[in-house]
């Protein structure tokens, strides 16, 4: 089922950026090893501002080992990842937060004991500006935290954990959002907040959107444009409503 | 049951050639082979070359080799590191100690008691005036300590550097206890100025070489033994205890036991270790329960490189001859050298001497087989 | 009645030195997960700050010279919180989760720093100067070129023989020219004399107890610290920064909290309170190149008792241990069991200082026992079995 | 080495009211679960549901708040991981822990031992070759005998991992998500392997990945919020409305 | 092969040589200094711990050993020839000790060794200088019970010290004695002599406690002297190192001062009330042969020299002068036999006289040295006031008070006493 990337295709949608300004985020042929296993291999691909992209592929295709290269988590990758024209890959995660890469992992990762408050607080320190106010936006787009400011993070339940997580990467109004499968294990509900926050800071406040999802639905309608990616290297990619819905689903798992 | 061949991953690593082993009974050979040359050239070529001074250091440096052997088999080997090895040493060296002391005429007893007013001997060392129960308590009275102890901690799971700050504790326990019992085992002090043993003169020459000798014989079983223990199934435990202890227990081990016994075994080494010490030295004190010595010890290990047993005796030969020479040298400041010494090896050589020429020498073969194969494919068919 | 109260007072007396001098190694172990052997050392180092500092005052005579132990408070914090720094940046941060790989590189460190306040005079003081001024200068001025990358190596080597070089020249230059004067030890191998202002020289008695102003002033500084401390983690920024990165190092550098500066600040603050502690055990003890040694193991069990991460526990448990240490080791408890013949005995052969040691390490061992992540253990998933 | 499948069924494991809370949240609520001998059980459930921390308590590495485990009529919860392991619990945990340092076959070996207690491992005899050649064949792993086991890739340790647990020789076989990071091929033959283990073991495999699940089950249980949601076939569960909406009904929920 | 560094290997290879820069060359000069030792010289070992808990006491008595060589040297040398010493580090650790006497012994062939100060340190080197029939000048103050061939003990017996102040305490002081000590052989020695002596005169021990070496929490013994002594008595003090420091400190701030609590300390002379502060001392009294303060021209003319040589800030003491007297005693006596061989050195040491800073001393067939016993009050300016001052005192190694050595006497010029003999 393999086919080899249509690239012409790919850079003639790529080049619909809305401004028709450079790519916010250019990776080129990112090698990413653990150990010494190579687990992403010369991988490519570009998110213009404004543009909410997503990542697919099964469990184990290397999407969240790609997310934490982005991040600068991972010592031994090659490749070039750029930032807004800038080469960024020898500068450390914080560097990449306070640029404007906000970073949602995989389980949340709050700090359980911190407040609500105090996670959102430590969200700020990618700020640019140095003062320490919790945007009202935040409060607005998850109404549940303001009453749980002084909780312990760790009391929360998942879907708030969740909410959270996102909340703490907004803080900072970061210029790309990478989202690691935000669904994972989140009530219905929840998910169906969660997906229209994401939609209005992508429209309303023009954050770039980097997903990683396994789940068809939940990325077909967030994404303007996808990538499908298995065994670390990039097999599919092209405008979400174009997409070939079978030929996805064929590699997906659900 | 039906067999499934699972099919190669796409990303496989090749394995290295150096990765895999050459034929174990051939590398026994010659390691069987080095270790009866090295004994020959320290038992018939070392005397001839060294001074009686360097020959008696070489010889208390080889017995301090054998408690590097037990702080590898426990720390290298199954990650416990002890900063009271001191202890078990000590105790050795007391052992043996006071039954050099007791080579006495009937009806006298060691001439430190008098200090302390003292006449009776204090009921403890009767027993040492027998030689053979004497060799024993070398062994187990700290092996019977260390497991005493062992138990008590690592049945609650006290692991990694809980368990090193609680033996540097017990280091202070003994040292305080040895220290301040002037009347029954002589203080601060301690058992020095010995005479005899079997009725010879300890001081004489060839006593002195009959102990080198024994210890290098020593060596050499202590070796033979942590080379059995750390080869077979049980030694793949200790590795497996050390990497990952929780998932040991859940293939059906229990740690605990083996981290007493490996502990005990080490306690036991170290008591061998302090009892030839204390023969060759003429003195053992609570000093050598003082906290810098055990940490010493571990140094030793570090130096020479860790899960290596070659490194273990390699790090405890240099790092006591150099720690000579420095002080000889430059008494007033070799400090400086001692600690820059731990901190270049944890920095620069993670692991010890050792790993840096099994590294250094993995990576010069790999470049030799890429040279041999460059010139193959380049000399015309 | 006054016995239960002299042993709660003398016992909190012993407690809070242990406390202050382990306060730090709580931060720096609990948060960090460092091992930090030379933390006598750099409580021995702001003991001899509050020794210089008491020099500079004496010439200023009174009032003056009775208030060096504020400044000298606030200089053994700094001093210390630098070399704490210089010790994160040198060696720790490269052994970050290699707990026992600190502990040995630590030791290392303080034997150099026990020798260096031993050996230390113009000569070496000058010479260290000399070679970080050319040596890191140096690097510092050719690092702006342009091809910079290329020369690196070359550079460094060729500027490392070259300021040592200069620094060895001048050096024995120096030592030749003013002999005595530079070659002399600044503090040398003896006990330095530090002594406590008068206004702390007297005590407050109450009924038959007499309660030493040093002890008072002691016990005040550990509370006060302890406040700061939480005052510190809990309200300001980096105190914020700091609890982030002890609960989860890789997402707080991904929300941009700069770890290794939080790093480096953590230990430098660990490190300067082991300097203030260095100050209020400058009142007790003596000042001089073993002062650390005295301290290392028994701040350990405090921490160790308490429970590593918990501010609380090292508390009661330096408390606990303090009380412990002078109820057995002054014959108290004989005098609680006067009718029992076997446990008096028993209680006096313990009944001095040095055997009470003994008796109080055992007694830890025996409470590790049934508490085995100390007082207060960290609850809940992050605790792996 | 392996045990013939029993002719009658009975419970060979039975979790009554079993509570697990960790500083007031509750991992496990009340689970009331069992597994007949010679069954192949998939549990499945989101994230949180408290799939992971329901091993660890038929392990023995978390010890309940409340309620019991009782494994061939035996309380587990009183016993140490290593009693629970020696009794005939096997764990596959969920990233591979094998022991990076020791090579495939060492790793096996350690497994095999018939022994586990200090002396008859320092001094039994041991002629485990052939017991390993054949583990070996099984898991595929033949040709990286002498490899040490961290230099596996991540599916190669994963299948190492599910030899060591075969090479114990358990009545119960624990598996958490063992087809992760697996490749489509490897998933299958994964699978395969372990339905022609179930012929002669009992199994409860945790799942993420569907397509894996539909392949192997037989009975599916779905966890939620710490207690079992519903029970039955693949097909059953799938329809189930409460699992739609916990679980898969996010995505239905859209279409 | 190219050259690269990476950052870090520069880093640390700064570090070392830096440290090498800052150290190495010191090393070499001190190392070249003495130019004029590299003809024919005699070569003399010093033996003393430069690092470890007893670097505190013993630095200083190397360079009181230093001094008088340097001044020997100065004057013309022994025999014609100049002394090189051998400096070796026993770093406070016993076995260290045994391993660098033999180096001293067998490698540099040294004629004689100055050295030691605990006993442990003397216990453990004795059966090296034993076996080897070699020589060892020990300079400090000890609990006697010992008297070896192969041993000058330059410091106070037992009753050249101790015995004397306990019965000045007693005469002036008060008959109720708290006897504190480091735990370890001397105190331990030292406070049972006291015990007998107090149990001969009269007086009473009210309580005795030990503190570990090194210790600084006194906290439980102050609080035991308060309730032994509520209205003050004698503290009988033989606390050595850091734990003296702090329990002055502490006695002070728990408001026992001297006026009430009078203590007599044998282990602090005038380095350590420098070290102690003296006004925590201001009062109290020590027990030595030599005080920096004794008035004798010869006295004059070596504190005058000491401060000379190492700085206007420094103090003499008795150990230091006991160390200064020793090596001028073995020049003395190996300039009277004519050579430095071992046994010629030892016979002609005994009667040796020397003007020496504490007064006329002269060595003794029992290898110890005639003393004068002093007893000094602390002043403000942390010199003592001697108060109390005997005639040379005769050494008795051997303890009279102690019943097993009470009779006992020691001789090596004759060959049918030795050690330890029975005086009729």
């Amino acid at each position: 089922m393999r086919r080899p990337m249509n690239t012409e295709n790919a850079t003639a949608t790529q080049n619909l950026s809305r401004d028709g300004s450079g790519p916010l985020l250019e990776v080129s042929d990112l090698r990413v090893y653990y150990g010494q296993s190579l687990i992403v291999k010369d991988l490519s691909f570009k998110i213009f501002p404004g543009q909410a992209v997503c990542l697919l592929g099964r469990n184990g295709m290397g999407k969240t080992t790609t997310l934490k290269a982005l991040m600068g988590l991972l010592k031994d990758c090659t490749g070039k990842i750029a930032f807004e024209g800038r080469p960024i890959n020898h500068y450390p995660p914080n560097w990449r937060a306070r640029a404007g890469i906000g970073y949602v992992p995989q389980g949340r990762e709050i700090f359980p004991r911190l407040t609500v408050e105090e996670n959102l607080l430590v969200g700020l320190e990618a700020a640019p500006n140095k003062e320490r106010i919790i945007p009202e936006f935040i409060y607005d787009l998850f109404p549940i935290l303001r009453s749980f400011l002084k909780r312990l993070g760790g009391d929360l339940s998942g879907g708030q954990q969740q909410q959270l997580a996102i909340a703490r990467a907004l803080v900072a109004e970061p210029k790309l959002l990478l989202l690691d499968e935000p669904t994972e294990g989140i009530q219905p509900s929840i998910i169906i907040e969660i997906e229209e926050a994401i939609t209005r800071i992508q429209k309303e406040r023009g954050v770039s959107v980097l997903l990683v999802e396994q789940y068809f639905e939940f990325a077909q309608s967030l994404a303007d444009y996808f990538y499908l990616m298995e065994n670390g290297s990039l097999i599919m990619e092209g405008p979400t409503d174009q997409m070939d819905e079978e030929k996805v689903r064929a590699h997906l798992s659900i | 049951m039906k067999l499934v061949h699972p099919p190669r991953a796409d990303h496989e690593v090749a394995v290295p050639a150096a990765e895999r082993d050459p034929s174990p009974s051939r590398k026994l050979l010659w390691e069987a082979g080095i270790l009866v040359l090295l004994v020959l050239a320290l038992i018939f070529v070392a005397p001839t070359v060294l001074s009686g001074f360097r020959l008696n250091l070489l010889g208390r440096f080889l017995a301090l080799s054998i408690v590097a052997l037990g702080i590898d088999l426990i720390w290298g080997y199954t990650g416990m590191l002890s900063l009271g090895h001191g202890v078990f040493f000590a105790l050795g060296g007391y052992a043996l100690g006071m039954h050099l002391k007791l080579q006495l005429p009937e009806g006298q007893i060691p001439e430190f008691f008098s200090l302390y007013g003292v006449t009776e001997l204090p009921w403890f060392w009767y027993p040492f005036y027998s030689f053979p129960f004497t060799a024993v308590a070398v062994v187990l009275i700290p092996a019977l300590v260390a497991a005493a102890l062992g138990y008590l901690v690592v049945r609650n799971r006290i692991r990694g550097v809980y368990f090193s700050i609680l033996t540097q504790a017990t280091t202070i326990i003994f040292f305080n206890f040895f220290n301040g019992q002037q009347r029954l085992i002589n203080g601060t002090n301690g058992l020095t100025n010995f005479q005899t043993l079997f009725g010879l003169d300890v001081n004489s020459s060839e006593m002195r070489f009959a102990v080198y000798v024994t210890t290098v014989v020593a060596v050499v079983l202590a070796y033979l033994l942590c080379r059995w223990l750390t080869s077979g199934l049980f030694g793949r435990i200790l590795v497996a205890i050390r990497d990952d202890e929780p998932r040991v227990r859940f293939s059906g081990y229990d740690p605990t036991g083996f981290k007493v016994l490996v502990f005990a075994v080490s306690a036991a080494l170290a008591g061998i270790a302090g009892a030839l010490f204390t023969l060759q030295t003429g003195i053992i004190s609570p000093n050598a329960m003082a906290v810098p010595f055990s940490i010493e010890m571990v140094i030793w290990v570090a130096v020479g490189g860790r899960a290596s047993l070659v490194g273990a005796v390699l790090g405890a030969l240099l790092v006591n001859f150099a720690k000579s020479l420095l002080s000889e040298n430059f008494p007033e400041i070799w400090l400086f050298f001692q600690g820059g010494l731990f901190l270049l090896v944890v920095l620069v050589l993670p692991d010890g001497l050792v790993g840096w020429v099994r590294t250094q020498g993995r990576q010069l073969w790999v470049t030799v087989q890429l040279w041999r194969r460059r010139l193959a494919n380049t000399s015309p068919a | 009645m006054t016995l239960l109260l002299d042993s709660l007072f003398n016992g909190i007396s012993i407690g809070t030195v242990l406390l202050i001098a382990a306060l730090g190694l709580a931060i720096v172990f609990g948060l960090m997960g460092v091992i930090n052997m030379a933390h006598g050392e750099l409580m021995m180092l702001g003991a001899y700050t509050t020794f210089v500092v008491q020099n500079a005052f004496r010439p200023l005579g009174d009032p003056w010279r009775d208030l060096y132990i504020f400044p000298a408070l606030v200089a053994a914090f700094a001093v210390t919180a630098l070399v704490g720094l210089a010790l994160e940046r040198g060696v720790i941060r490269f052994l970050y989760g290699r707990p026992l790989e600190t502990l040995l590189a630590t030791w290392g460190v303080s034997l150099i720093l026990q020798q260096f306040v031993r050996s230390v005079n113009w000569v070496l003081a000058l010479r260290l100067g000399a070679f970080a001024v050319l040596f890191f200068g140096g690097w510092w001025l050719l690092s702006r070129r342009a091809d910079w990358p290329r020369l690196k190596g070359w550079v460094l080597t060729l500027l490392l023989l070259l300021s040592t070089a200069i620094a060895a020249v001048g050096g024995r230059v120096l030592a030749q020219t003013y002999a005595l004067a530079v070659t002399q030890p600044w503090f040398g191998a003896q006990n330095k004399d530090v002594t406590a202002p008068r206004w702390l020289g007297g005590g407050i008695p109450v009924g038959n107890l007499f309660l030493p102003n040093t002890r008072l002033f002691i016990i005040a500084l550990t509370i006060l610290c302890i406040l700061g401390l939480y005052f510190f983690l809990q309200r300001t920024r980096w105190g914020l920064r700091i609890r982030a990165v002890t609960q989860n190092r890789a997402m707080s550098a991904c929300v941009g909290i700069p770890t290794q500066k939080v790093d480096a600040l953590t230990f430098a603050i660990g490190s300067g309170l082991a300097g203030v502690a260095g100050v209020a055990v400058s009142l007790l003890g003596s000042v001089g190149p073993n002062t650390g040694q005295n301290y290392i193991v028994d701040t350990f069990m405090v921490v160790v008792v308490g429970g590593v991460g918990k501010l609380l526990g090292s508390i009661v448990a330096a408390l606990g241990i303090g009380i412990a240490n002078f109820v057995i080791g002054s014959g108290t408890l004989a005098l609680i069991f006067p009718n029992v013949p076997i446990l008096t005995d028993t209680l006096n052969f313990f009944a001095t200082t040095s055997m009470a040691k003994v008796m109080v390490f055992a007694l830890i061992v025996a409470f590790l026992q049934v508490r085995p992540r100390g007082l207060f253990p960290e609850k809940g998933r992050t605790v792996d079995a | 080495m392996l045990t013939a499948a029993p002719t009658a069924t009975r419970q060979i494991l039975q979790t009554q009211d079993l509570t697990v809370s960790f500083d007031g949240f509750k991992a496990l609520d009340r689970l009331n679960f069992s597994l007949e001998e010679g069954e192949l059980r998939v549990v499945i459930g989101p994230n949180g549901a408290g799939k992971t921390t329901f091993l660890d308590v038929l392990t023995g590495k978390v010890k309940p708040t409340r309620g019991r485990v009782l494994f061939k009529g035996k309380d587990l919860t009183k016993l140490k991981e290593h009693e629970i392991s020696i009794l005939g619990v096997g764990r596959k945990f969920q990233t591979p822990r094998v022991y990076q340092n020791l090579s495939v076959r060492e790793n096996l070996e350690l497994s095999l031992n018939p022994n586990k207690r200090v002396f008859p491992t320092l001094f039994g005899k041991k002629h485990l070759r052939e017991e390993t050649d054949a583990l070996l064949e099984t898991i595929g792993l033949s040709h990286k005998d002498r490899v040490p086991a961290g230099l596996l890739s991540h599916g190669e340790k994963q299948w190492l991992e599910i030899g060591m647990v075969i090479a114990q020789d358990p009545d119960l076989l624990l598996l958490d998500e063992c087809v992760a990071g697996m490749t489509d091929k490897e998933t299958e033959a994964t699978g395969e392997l372990i339905q022609s283990l179930a012929q002669s073991h009992t199994i409860l495999v945790i799942e993420h990945d569907m397509v894996f699940v539909r392949q192997i089950a037989r009975k599916v249980t779905v966890l939620h919020q710490g207690s079992v949601l519903c029970e039955g076939t693949f097909e059953d569960v799938k329809n189930d409305p409460r699992v739609i909406e916990v679980y898969l009904g996010s995505h239905k929920a859209k279409n | 092969m190219a050259l690269s560094f990476n950052r870090r290997q520069v880093l640390k290879m700064g570090a070392l040589a830096g440290a090498g820069a800052a150290l190495g060359p010191q090393i070499w000069v001190k190392r070249s200094v003495p130019a004029y030792a590299q003809g024919e010289t005699i070569r003399v070992g010093i033996l003393h711990s430069l690092s470890g808990t007893m670097a505190i006491s013993e630095t200083s008595v190397v360079d009181a050993e230093k001094l008088a060589i340097k001044e020997i040297n100065a004057a013309g040398g022994v025999l014609g020839k100049q002394i090189e010493p051998i400096i070796e580090d026993g770093a406070s650790d016993w076995p260290t000790f045994a391993e660098k006497a033999t180096k001293l012994i067998d490698v540099d062939k040294v004629a004689t060794v100055f050295g030691c100060w605990t006993s442990a340190s003397r216990k453990a080197v004795l059966p090296v200088f034993e076996s080897k029939q070699h020589l060892l000048w020990y300079p400090v103050q000890y609990e006697g019970q010992e008297c070896s061939k192969n041993i000058f003990y330059t410091g106070a017996a037992p009753n050249q010290q101790i015995e004397p102040s306990v019965e000045w305490l007693l005469k002036n002081k008060g008959k109720e004695f708290f006897l504190v000590g480091s735990d370890y052989v001397f105190p331990r020695t030292a406070n049972t002599i006291i015990k007998a002596q107090l149990e001969a005169l009269g007086g009473k021990v009210v309580g005795e406690d030990y503190l570990p070496l090194g210790n600084t929490e006194v906290t439980p013994i102050i609080s035991k002297i308060r309730a032994a002594l509520p209205n003050g008595g004698v503290i009988y003090n033989s606390l050595n190192g850091d734990s003296n420091v702090a329990f002055f400190k502490q006695l002070k701030g728990a408001g026992l001062g001297p006026d009430r609590y009078p203590s007599m300390s044998v282990s602090i002379a005038e380095e350590e009330v420098q070290a102690i502060g003296p006004e925590f001392l201001e009062g109290h009294f020590a027990a030595w042969n030599y005080f920096m303060t004794v008035d004798t021209p010869a006295n004059k003319k070596f504190v005058e020299a000491f401060k000379a040589e190492y700085g206007q800030n420094r103090v003499t003491n008795d150990p230091m002068e006991a160390a200064y007297i020793m090596v001028y005693i073995w020049k003395q006596a190996a300039e009277k036999a004519g050579t430095v061989e071992i046994d010629a050195v030892r016979k002609a040491a005994y009667g040796q006289t020397f003007d020496a800073p504490e007064g006329l001393v002269t060595m003794n067939t029992n290898h110890h040295l005639t003393k004068y016993v002093r007893i000094g009050q602390v002043r403000s300016d942390g010199l003592f006031d001697v108060i109390f001052s005997t005639d040379a005192v005769e050494p008795q190694p051997w303890n009279q008070f102690v019943a097993e050595t009470k009779g006992f006497a020691c001789d090596w010029s004759d060959p049918a006493k030795g050690g330890r003999y029975k005086v009729s």
